[in-house]
């Protein structure tokens, strides 16, 4: 797998996933709930995709079907070329509240996906993720006894710590307080632009999707379809507060139908 | 000492709570020799899967009918209509009623039995649950100590020298060692002769008067309670076979030694440890009460299908060579033995 | 409890806890004035009968039989209940197949399988080189105890093994453990916590049912010594059985609770 | 050490100690063999 790293912020070339009108319906007591209807989407090699929608819109189970963690009931995911059928190391799948095993300290945690290895190269290379997410001396400390963004980052580090080509990003900041959100966000771009993943984030947050994303798909309500992808071709770091920021932000509104102003 | 081990052979005690549990483990081989109910024995021979033998008596008499003490009955005829507890169906007790009705013309229907656990048969009657109750000491003691209950009837008052506890052993263990069945029999004979007609002046080997020097071997008792340890006796206790015995009695049976003392000696004949020997005429009688009273439900006697002496006892042990227990001078004993 | 207090001290622990000691001896010993041992014995008739026992020696052994047999039963009901608790809570088929008749067997209170377990049970010791390992009493009050402790500990595996949560199953897919793997590092320290609660609660259970199971049929035990010594008249032995019998449950509960808190001490909810 | 050990070895110390405990004190494993035994049972009642 080619470390080769595109310049961050230029539109990468090829196509990394390409999800052609996928339906999803969850047979429940009541009968069937239609979630997803023909969706489209296409994600670029090394692109930060944010896919933005009302809270129960169905992202997250679009995600979740991308990942391989549930089948679409109609069309197909397709991850290089490959029809997506099940979970795969290659794509790694990131919780709202962390998935990182309370009974495990830092340290195996980030170790949990590799498996047999000898003891000195795992070491050495758990060491240098638990580094790049900034928790040194924290590898023998477990889940409990650390704060929320600093459980956030050993998820990250696990992650990484596959090297996978994809990162899913449900949510990840949703239970974080607010000043840990805006560093947990720095901290993902630098990790995004160090290591040039392609990275696909499902948030509520309109402005996280646009401090982060490339582009932004904008997703309709149930049963959901992507009404549109917008480029962001803002230069990074991105401050909300600048005018094409803004108007960016009133135009997603916009098509959500959202009223911005409170 | 037998022939088999140098060191002589260990009967330990074993106490059980309840009846069922004896016959269970002794249907099951756990258990080959037994202190049992006479009747129960009997069918045990009769019905029971593993078959067993009497070789010896316990013990005779040693029941007692109690009432209470403010209560108008003098005699058995005054019970019609009441309610007597007895300790088990097959039990002697339930013989020994059997024998009151029939002395007294009573019919099934004029007195009601209840089965009922021994130890509260005095709380009990106290309680008025029954008018009376009948069944082996200390429990029919403990009532007169408590100063509520009343002995209506000794055993030898209704039928003397009763037979109330048998020793019984597998048929299994009279096969495989008869030799040890051969001991234990001899040292019941002369440990029964001791307490009944022992020297007044002499103590058995273990037990010393207090204040004696107790030699040093003596003085732990093994894990399994075989080898008693030395048991010191108050000097005012007496000294007599029955108070040694009364001593001995409540290491093994756990039981207040006051209150055996007060079962082995008032009044005196209250149990019988002598003429042990096992005889043809006492068990054919409990056998016709036990026959009808229907002892034998699961494989009656018939003609065809007999149940006499030699099929449920086994006479050959009691005439082995008698035994003699370890006696020896009560030194500086002084205390007059009470009589 | 409206505002937040302070944990309490360790002094204001020890002091209520001995008071409310202190206050129930006392009742005690009003309540039982003037009883000797031939009724219901008073505080320090009982402590004299303790005394006894323990020097005497059968105390002990009594401790021993109960606890061995506690022990055994409950070793076997975890050793069978948990692996087959976890085959249920992770299979919907093995659950379906398995729990009615579980579900069923669980009220039979183990006290009304005592007959059946004379009989099973009833015949040969069971040797080791030589030696008895288990008599026959042994092995019925073992299979009892194993009843008593195999209900709650299959039910509280199953449910902890059904109540994980998703997102760690969905972790190790997504990093592809799956097989005993992923039963050995993700579905059993995920059920851990409830799997020792449950196992915390069995055990109480059983030292319960123990005592009851000795009172028949056995010949060591502290149930048996409740019956025999009811038999010969020493109701302070009866109530020194009881204190013993208490205290055992106790530190049994305590050593499962400090093996649970240790097992969870750094999850974080072991402080409970 | 791994948990899962700690656990195993809690139960299996506590079942082996006991097993000898019960074995000693009720079933005699160390009282001396060279005696002949047998039990007579009885109840304290006569």
């Amino acid at each position: 797998m080619s470390e080769a790293m595109p310049e961050p912020g230029k539109t990468p070339r090829r196509d990394k996933i390409t999800v052609e009108g996928v339906d999803k319906t969850f047979p429940t007591k009541k009968g069937e709930v239609h979630v997803l209807d023909g969706v489209n989407l296409t994600v670029r090699e090394g692109e930060f995709l944010a896919i933005v929608g009302p809270s129960g819109c169905g992202k997250s189970t679009l995600l979740n079907c991308m990942a391989g963690f549930e089948r679409a009931s109609g069309g197909s995911i397709q991850v290089d070329g490959e029809e997506v059928t099940r979970p795969d190391p290659k794509r790694v799948f990131v919780f709202q509240e962390t998935g990182i095993f309370p009974w495990y300290s830092v340290w195996d945690n980030v170790g949990f996906g590799l498996g047999q290895m000898p003891f000195e190269a795992k070491d050495e290379h758990v060491m240098k993720y638990i580094r790049l997410v900034g928790l040194e001396g924290f590898e023998r400390s477990f889940p409990s006894e650390l704060s929320g963004g600093m459980k956030q980052r050993v998820e990250f580090a696990r992650a990484l710590a596959v090297e996978p080509d994809v990162l899913f990003l449900d949510e990840p900041f949703g239970a974080l307080d607010a000043f840990t959100r805006i560093e947990m966000r720095r901290e993902i771009v630098r990790i995004w632009e160090k290591t040039g993943k392609t990275c696909i984030l499902v948030t509520h947050d309109v402005s996280e999707a646009l401090e982060l994303a490339d582009r932004v798909a904008i997703m309709t309500r149930r049963p959901a379809t992507v009404h549109s992808v917008l480029d962001v071709d803002m230069p990074r770091p991105r401050d909300s507060d600048d005018p094409p920021f803004r108007e960016m932000k009133d135009l997603i509104f916009q098509v959500l139908g959202v009223e911005r102003r409170v | 000492m037998t022939e088999h081990s140098d060191a002589g052979t260990v009967f330990a005690s074993k106490r059980y709570t309840n009846w069922p549990a004896m016959t269970e483990d002794l249907q099951a081989g756990n258990l080959h020799a037994a202190f049992i109910l006479a009747p129960l024995a009997m069918v045990l021979a009769r019905e029971g899967t593993k078959p067993v033998k009497i070789v010896h008596l316990g013990h005779r008499d040693g029941t007692c009918m109690v009432v209470a003490k403010d209560s108008p009955y003098q005699t058995f005829a005054d019970l019609r209509g009441k309610r007597i507890a007895i300790p088990h169906r097959y039990s002697n007790q339930r013989v020994l009623i059997e024998r009151l009705k029939e002395q007294n013309g009573f019919n099934d229907s004029d007195v009601t039995l209840i089965d009922f656990p021994p130890p509260e048969m005095p709380a009990g009657l106290k309680a008025g649950q029954f008018e009376a109750y009948i069944v082996g000491e200390p429990h029919a003691a403990r009532a007169e100590i408590a100063g509520f209950g009343r002995i209506l009837y000794y055993t030898k008052d209704i039928w003397p020298n009763f037979i109330s506890c048998v020793l019984v052993v597998t048929q299994e263990l009279i096969d495989r060692q008869p030799e040890l069945v051969q001991e234990l029999v001899s040292g019941i004979t002369a440990s029964g002769e001791w307490i009944d007609q022992g020297p007044e002046d002499q103590l058995i080997a273990g037990i010393y008067l207090e204040g004696e020097v107790v030699p040093e071997d003596q003085l732990q008792a093994t894990a399994d309670g075989t080898l008693p340890e030395a048991i010191t006796m108050p000097r005012d206790f007496g000294i007599s076979p029955r108070m040694q015995a009364a001593q001995l009695g409540g290491l093994y049976y756990g039981q207040p030694t006051d209150l055996l003392k007060y079962v082995l000696s008032k009044p005196p004949d209250r149990v019988k440890y002598t003429d042990l020997a096992l005889n043809r005429e006492d068990f054919a009688e409990i056998q016709r009460y036990a026959e009808r009273l229907g002892f034998f439900s699961k494989r009656p006697v018939t003609a065809d299908d007999p149940f006499g002496f030699e099929d449920y006892c086994d006479v050959r042990f009691e005439r082995g060579r008698a035994r003699s227990l370890p006696l020896r001078p009560a030194a500086g004993s002084g205390a007059e033995a009470p009589r | 409890m409206s505002h937040s207090q302070a944990p309490a001290t360790w002094w204001r622990k020890f002091a209520l806890g001995s008071l409310g000691f202190v206050v129930t001896i006392a009742l005690w010993q009003v309540a039982t004035w003037g009883n000797d041992i031939t009724e219901v014995p008073g505080p320090w008739l009982t402590l004299q009968g303790l005394r006894e026992l323990a020097t005497d020696g059968v105390l002990w052994r009594n401790i021993a039989a109960s606890v061995f047999r506690v022990a055994w039963g409950f070793c076997l009901a975890a050793g069978i209940g948990i692996p087959l608790g976890v085959w249920m809570g992770w299979n919907r088929d093995v659950v379906l197949f398995f729990n009615p008749t579980i579900q069923m067997m669980r009220p039979i209170s183990p006290i009304a399988w005592i007959p059946f377990a004379v009989v099973i049970f009833g015949g040969a010791n069971f040797m080791l080189a030589g030696r008895i390992l288990f008599d026959a009493s042994d092995s019925s009050a073992i299979f009892l105890i194993f009843l008593a402790s195999f209900f709650p500990i299959v039910t509280a595996t199953t449910s902890a093994v059904r109540s994980i949560e998703l997102k760690y199953l969905r972790s190790a897919a997504n990093f592809g453990v799956t097989g005993l793997g992923l039963f050995r590092r993700v579905i059993l320290p995920a059920a851990l916590p409830q799997i020792l609660t449950g196992l915390r609660l069995a055990l109480g259970i059983a030292w319960v049912v123990i005592v009851a199971a000795e009172m028949l049929g056995v010949t060591s035990g502290l149930g048996f010594q409740v019956n025999d010594s009811r038999n010969n008249l020493r109701m302070d032995y009866v109530a020194a059985a009881m204190v013993v019998i208490g205290l055992v449950g106790l530190a049994l509960d305590m050593a499962m609770s400090n093996l649970e808190a240790s097992a969870l001490a750094r999850r974080g909810m072991s402080r409970r | 050490m791994k948990l899962s050990t700690r656990i195993f070895l809690a139960f299996g110390l506590f079942l082996g100690g006991i097993t000898f405990l019960h074995g000693g004190l009720n079933h005699g494993w160390f009282a001396d063999q060279s005696r002949d035994r047998l039990t007579v049972a009885h109840l304290p009642v006569t």
